[in-house]
């Protein structure tokens, strides 16, 4: 028994000292964090917007409040998005990262619940009877946008950014509400 | 405006009423619906004639003197049967639930009790907690009060005039697939309405 | 096996307090290979911890007397699969138990560390890596599992016959590893704050590992209280112990945290609170495994008497004061963003839950110290025990309900009072007409009639609110309401997670309405072939059965239950007598339904073969026991991570950076 | 004082306080809490009415006594249960000190409670208990003295007044230098 703990106590010396009998030391590890906490701001600004939209769905939150309140996040997504560039060294795993943010904005028009109307064209952020626009009855007309019709007929495909994203550590444990 | 900012604060105001009016009614009212419906037949000891459900009320609020932390409603030791047997006795004879507890206190010190009377030094049992949680939402209230600031107007609009911003804010509209951000998203707050 | 069990304690010692000083030394050094070795250090501690908990199982199964915990909680007779509960049935065995989950969740939680804590992950490491050194001294020193006896006895001393129950196999390690997970997020907000990061890196970290810790306390919660109800034999499920205090108080001060820390992630305000908070629910969390571990207040949970209590004092006293240290150093780079829009939003909706569940903490933290106070002022110990808690908590968890009601129906930022009123105009009506019908069956009680129609709000509101959200998404994609739904809580898992929670919270208040306010009892003795009417159930006592077992005599009653007249079912308690412990533990037999329980259990077996039996409905009951499984799907479904979405190709917003040309085409649609 | 310093001061005075209380109650029990059962205080302890409450206690040889008409007396009430080892353990020293005091006006009675009759009678046979015992069966005796552990003891002096109360077992010394000590009021009460 005390052999086996002995070998146990020995393999953990080795593992433990490795690194510094390495040839190559480890490169520096340290990543950009107010970088990243700049992207988990971005992303938590969407899950606002996705948040709000709902909201708006749901009926808690007139049309006024709503726009007001999606012009704020519009503004301060802006601002962040400046402040990352301003700070930013350049780093292909961090403009991945911009990437996927962007193409998660963009495919945001969320899960298929925003349209457009079918009369001029205007997106649609509500589900009232009319388009706010032209007037045009939506329930019958709109078409929903590229994002969400590639969504629904699956020309996506397999995320191919994921698995990239995982490997830059970004994968946050979850991004969620409650 | 006024109208709006007024019923703004009702609902918190009626949370913080409704508990602080329920928290003094219980305590006022002690063990209020803790009895049990009283029209059930008894099948306790045939001693006389008492309440079987007020009986069972005063079990909950005598500590076991023999057992860590169990009232005599809950411990399975001999004693707390016994003491269960002496509250039905008691009220066999007319005694009222302020006097068996009396009875036993007399005897076996207030420490058998399961909450102490809210009376003399004890009372600081009650009212510390009380005035603390009642102090402690008053503030916690007047500090939110005093976070709130009209301030996203203001910044929207200093945001706005920022030209360079311009190009981000085209991005992220870009994202999420406003072709003209000015009338899908309103370039400026629309005007509160007013209430209704 | 228990030199190399005792060895890997040692060398796990080792390797945390390396990992500890390294860490931290290495940060502040610039190091990195001094990271990285410790590091790895920190992650040999669970090959090492593995290893010491595999030798302790195989001892107990082997028996292996020598040993002197082995010895003292078990003994031949006892199953071996008991060896699980066996294992944490005492101080040296339950503190293994949490450092070997320490040591697991600090490895999973460096791993898994989001890219924002990456920069202060060493100090974040160094924070856990003190916590499992802690415990790994304690039982190193002072209670090590492995302790060999001078002698070896020929039989142990058996385990607790109360522990001998299936609850006991989940109730006690899911409190422990709950109450040790609270210290994971604390880690990565005192790392940031070290590291010199004060705004919210740690977020996302704190906030995962905060509701894991939570629902593992609630978890343990729900499985304590059903343990008591099955095997106390008094047919409660809950009565303000200490020891359930002291689990019930991390779990309120969590519950507060992953509310409020929502508000930092959506508005970026609350920052400080939620540093408070984290610090008070780690203090809490502490506080609990004093008690349990050596406190100064009696309980039924006093198993083994313990030495303990100093040293989880000091441990408890550092615990509180470090981090606060640490607060109130960064104190002036903590402020908030943002302000506060409104006092009709979610965000003041969640800071007023906050406070009621503070105080429900505090009504509760009094209670526990209160019979030392009364000692130290008055002079004379008083116990404060179910009825003061009941009269003091019950109305704030009354306020509480009423909150969770409302406050998701809050948008966030700002509601108008026009919306709430829309929203609430359904559920309000629930709430009057549940009054309604329940005055007209005769129900007055107020604080019942109170319950049942904050419940039927919370419930309609909820309702109501996924009635809406599955409508218009139905209309957007043209789906039908079936798949509406199942598309609108998958695309929004936390919202609607939280929401299930929340609903299983309903139906645990359901069982404390019904079982506090409408509960039948009657304690009688009977002898074979009397029967006693308790409502319309009759219940008749056939007779007892007795059968020795090596070490315990077990007793089995029948009775026979008749319904409305008409026979129903049998039901057979049992009471197994454990002459060396001079004590008998109750198996109740239950009949439960969704109305109610009937619930019998035997007090006394008397040698002329009459039974003293308690019997009891409960109404409603049934809720509380269904609501653990719902409030554990709900958290699952608000941790499940979101997958990144499929990306749109939108190739003029991958250049980056740099001002773009206008576009005039057509966007991405 | 600003903000912070409110916050600072509003966070330690309560956890310090709390620390410094939980700090107290550790170095009162010497940092080992009380565990199962309350009897952590032994000895003699706080007499809580000195009136006597008086009984008729049915004895094992169907006598009827009857508490009051001791009055005189210095009566020793001793309750009692067979299982429980020290009880157990001071009998041999009670029923010898008994043998002593013969003749002076001293009387011990035995109260068993929480046991059974056959067990009673069998340990009373064991010891060869002198003095009368009886079973409190329904422990009304016992729930009226606030007895709340055995072996429990009250001194009941000649005037008819309670004087002391002790938990846990006892040595023929300290039972004796009782005895003596009430005898000599009793006798200096009786010349004076």
């Amino acid at each position: 028994m005390l052999v086996v703990a002995g070998m146990l106590a020995l393999l953990c010396a080795i593992a433990v000292l490795h690194p510094f009998l390495r040839r190559d030391p480890p490169g520096d590890a340290e990543t950009d964090s107010d970088n990243a906490a700049g992207y988990a701001e971005l992303e938590s600004m969407l899950d606002s917007i996705q948040t709000l939209q709902l909201e708006h769905q749901i009926g808690n939150i007139p049309e006024d409040t709503f726009r007001e309140h999606l012009q704020t996040y519009r503004l301060e997504a802006a601002s962040l998005l400046r402040r990352i560039d301003e700070s930013r060294v350049p780093d292909p795993e961090q403009d991945l990262e911009r990437q996927v943010l962007l193409a998660r904005l963009a495919s945001n028009g969320v899960n298929g619940t925003w349209l457009v109307c079918a009369g001029c064209g205007e997106q649609l952020m509500g589900h009232g009877e009319a388009c706010p626009v032209c007037g045009q009855s939506q329930s019958t007309t709109a078409r929903r946008t590229e994002g969400a019709r590639r969504v629904e007929e699956g020309e996506g495909g397999e995320d191919p950014l994921a698995g990239l994203r995982r490997e830059a550590g970004t994968t946050p444990l979850d991004d969620s509400e409650e | 405006m006024l109208n709006a900012r007024r019923s703004s604060i009702f609902p918190v105001a009626l949370a913080t009423a409704f508990a602080a009016v329920t928290l003094l009614a219980l305590v006022a009212f002690p063990s209020t619906g803790f009895a049990q419906d009283g029209s059930l037949p008894s099948s306790g000891p045939p001693t006389g004639s008492y309440n079987e459900d007020e009986a069972q009320g005063i079990d909950r609020m005598l500590m076991c003197p023999v057992c860590p932390a169990e009232s005599i409603d809950q411990a399975q030791v001999e004693l707390a049967r016994q003491m269960q047997q002496k509250v039905r006795e008691l009220l066999a004879e007319g005694y009222t639930r302020q006097e068996v507890l009396d009875y036993f206190e007399e005897r076996y010190g207030p420490k058998v009790l399961a909450a102490p009377p809210k009376t003399g030094a004890h009372i600081w049992a009650w009212v510390l907690p009380i005035g603390s949680v009642l102090l402690g939402t008053g503030a916690g209230l007047v500090i939110l009060r005093s976070m709130k600031r009209p301030s996203a107007a203001r910044q929207t609009v200093q945001e706005q005039g920022d030209e360079d911003l311009q190009p981000y804010l085209e991005e992220v509209d870009r994202g999420l697939a406003f072709d003209d951000p000015a009338t899908a998203a309103g370039s400026s707050p629309p005007p509160e309405e007013p209430n209704g | 096996m228990a030199d190399l069990g005792a060895m890997c304690v040692w060398i796990a010692l080792a390797l945390a307090s390396y990992g500890a000083v390294g860490s931290v030394l290495g940060k502040m050094r610039g190091s990195s290979e001094l990271v990285v070795s410790a590091q790895r250090a920190s992650h040999l501690t669970v090959l090492a911890l593995t290893v010491a908990t595999l030798s302790l199982v195989t001892l107990f199964i082997n028996r292996d007397f020598e040993v002197a915990y082995v010895a003292a909680h078990s003994d031949i007779a006892m199953e071996d699969y008991f060896t699980w509960v066996a294992f944490y049935a005492g101080n040296e065995g339950s503190l293994l138990y949490i450092a070997f989950v320490l040591s697991i969740m600090a490895a999973v939680a460096v791993w898994r560390a989001p890219a924002a804590t990456q920069e202060t992950l060493p100090y974040t490491n160094g924070v856990l890596m003190v916590v499992l050194t802690f415990f790994l001294a304690v039982i190193g020193f002072m209670a090590n599992p492995f302790d060999k006896l001078p002698f070896i006895p020929l039989d142990g001393e058996g385990i607790n016959p109360l522990l001998t129950h299936f609850g006991m196999f989940f109730h006690p390690p899911a409190l422990m590893a709950g109450l040790i997970a609270a210290s994971i997020p604390l880690a990565f907000v005192l790392g940031s704050l070290v590291g010199g990061k004060t705004s919210d890196q740690w977020l996302d970290a704190a906030r995962v590992w905060g509701i894991i810790s939570w629902a593992l306390l609630a978890c343990g919660l729900l499985l304590g209280s059903w343990w008591a109800y099955t095997i106390l034999g008094w047919g409660g499920y809950w009565f303000w112990d200490p020891v359930e205090n002291a689990a019930l108080m991390p779990w309120l001060g969590l519950t507060a945290f992953i509310h409020s820390v929502m508000v930092q992630k959506r508005r970026g305000m609350f920052r400080m609170w939620n540093i408070v908070l984290i610090n008070v629910a780690f203090g809490l969390a502490l506080y609990g495994m004093f008690m349990n571990r050596g406190g100064s207040v009696p309980s039924v949970h006093s198993f083994g008497e313990s030495t303990l209590g100093w040293i989880f004092l000091l441990f408890l006293a550092v615990g509180v004061i470090v981090p606060f240290a640490v607060f109130f150093w960064r104190y002036n780079k903590l402020k908030s963003d943002r302000d506060l829009d409104s006092m009709l939003s979610r965000e003041a909706a969640f800071l007023i839950n906050n406070l009621l569940l503070l105080a429900i903490a505090f009504v509760t933290l009094w209670g526990t110290v209160y019979p030392l106070l009364s000692q130290l002022f008055i002079g004379e110990e008083i116990t404060l025990a179910r009825p003061f808690y009941d009269q003091m908590n019950g109305p704030i968890f009354l306020a509480l309900i009423f909150l969770m009601g409302v406050g998701p129906l809050l948008p966030w930022r700002q509601a108008t009072w026009a919306a709430v009123r829309r929203s609430l105009l359904v559920p309000s009506i629930a709430a009057v007409a549940v009054i309604v019908v329940l005055m007209t069956v005769g129900i007055w009680k107020p604080y019942a009639l109170a319950g049942f129609a904050l419940a039927a709000m919370v419930t309609t509101g909820v309702l109501q609110d996924w009635a809406r959200g599955a409508g218009s998404t139905a209309k957007a994609r043209g789906e039908n309401y079936a798949a509406a739904f199942v598309h609108l809580v998958w695309g929004n898992r936390p919202r609607y997670g939280g929401y299930i929670v929340h609903l299983a919270v309903v139906m645990v208040a359901l069982g404390v309405v019904g079982t506090s306010f409408f509960n039948i009892q009657r304690d009688v003795a009977l002898a074979p072939g009397e029967s006693v009417t308790v409502r319309d159930y009759e219940v008749r006592y056939l007779g007892t059965t007795e059968e020795f077992k090596g070490n315990r005599t077990e007793y089995l009653s029948r009775f026979e239950v008749h319904k409305n007249g008409e026979f129903a079912y049998l039901m057979e308690p049992g009471r197994h007598f454990y002459p060396s412990f001079n004590m008998a533990s109750t198996r109740a037999a239950i009949h439960s339904t969704p109305v109610e329980d009937l619930y019998l259990v035997t007090s006394e077996n008397m040698a002329d073969g009459s039974v003293g039996v308690r019997i009891l409905v409960n109404p409603l009951i049934w809720w509380m026991w269904v609501a653990g499984p719902v409030m554990v799907a709900g958290t699952l479904i608000a941790l499940w991570p979101q997958p990144a979405r499929i990306p749109v190709r939108a190739p003029s917003l991958l250049t980056v950076p740099g001002p773009r040309p206008q576009t005039t085409g057509p966007g991405p649609a | 004082m600003g903000k912070r310093g409110w916050i600072l001061l509003g966070t330690a005075v309560p956890v310090l306080a709390l620390l410094a209380l939980l700090t107290w109650a550790s170095v009162k029990s010497g940092g080992v809490p009380g565990g199962f059962g309350v009897n952590t205080e032994f000895g003699q302890v706080e007499v809580l009415s000195d009136t006597p409450r008086d009984f008729s206690l049915e004895t094992l040889d169907s006598e009827q006594l009857v508490l009051s008409q001791l009055r005189g007396k210095v009566v020793m009430l001793d309750f009692w249960s067979s299982w429980c080892p020290p009880c157990r353990a001071e009998a041999p020293v009670l029923s010898q000190v008994y043998a002593e005091y013969d003749g002076k006006s001293v009387e011990f009675i035995g109260i068993s409670i929480w046991d059974r009759k056959d067990a009673v009678l069998s340990h009373v046979d064991e010891y060869s208990v002198p003095y009368p015992n009886g079973i409190d069966g329904d422990g009304r005796i016992a729930i009226d003295y606030g007895v709340t552990g055995i072996p429990e003891k009250f001194f009941i002096d000649s005037d008819g007044r309670v004087v002391k109360r002790f938990v846990g077992p006892m040595n023929a010394g300290r039972l004796r230098s009782i005895l003596d000590e009430l005898l000599a009021d009793h006798a200096k009460g009786a010349s004076g």
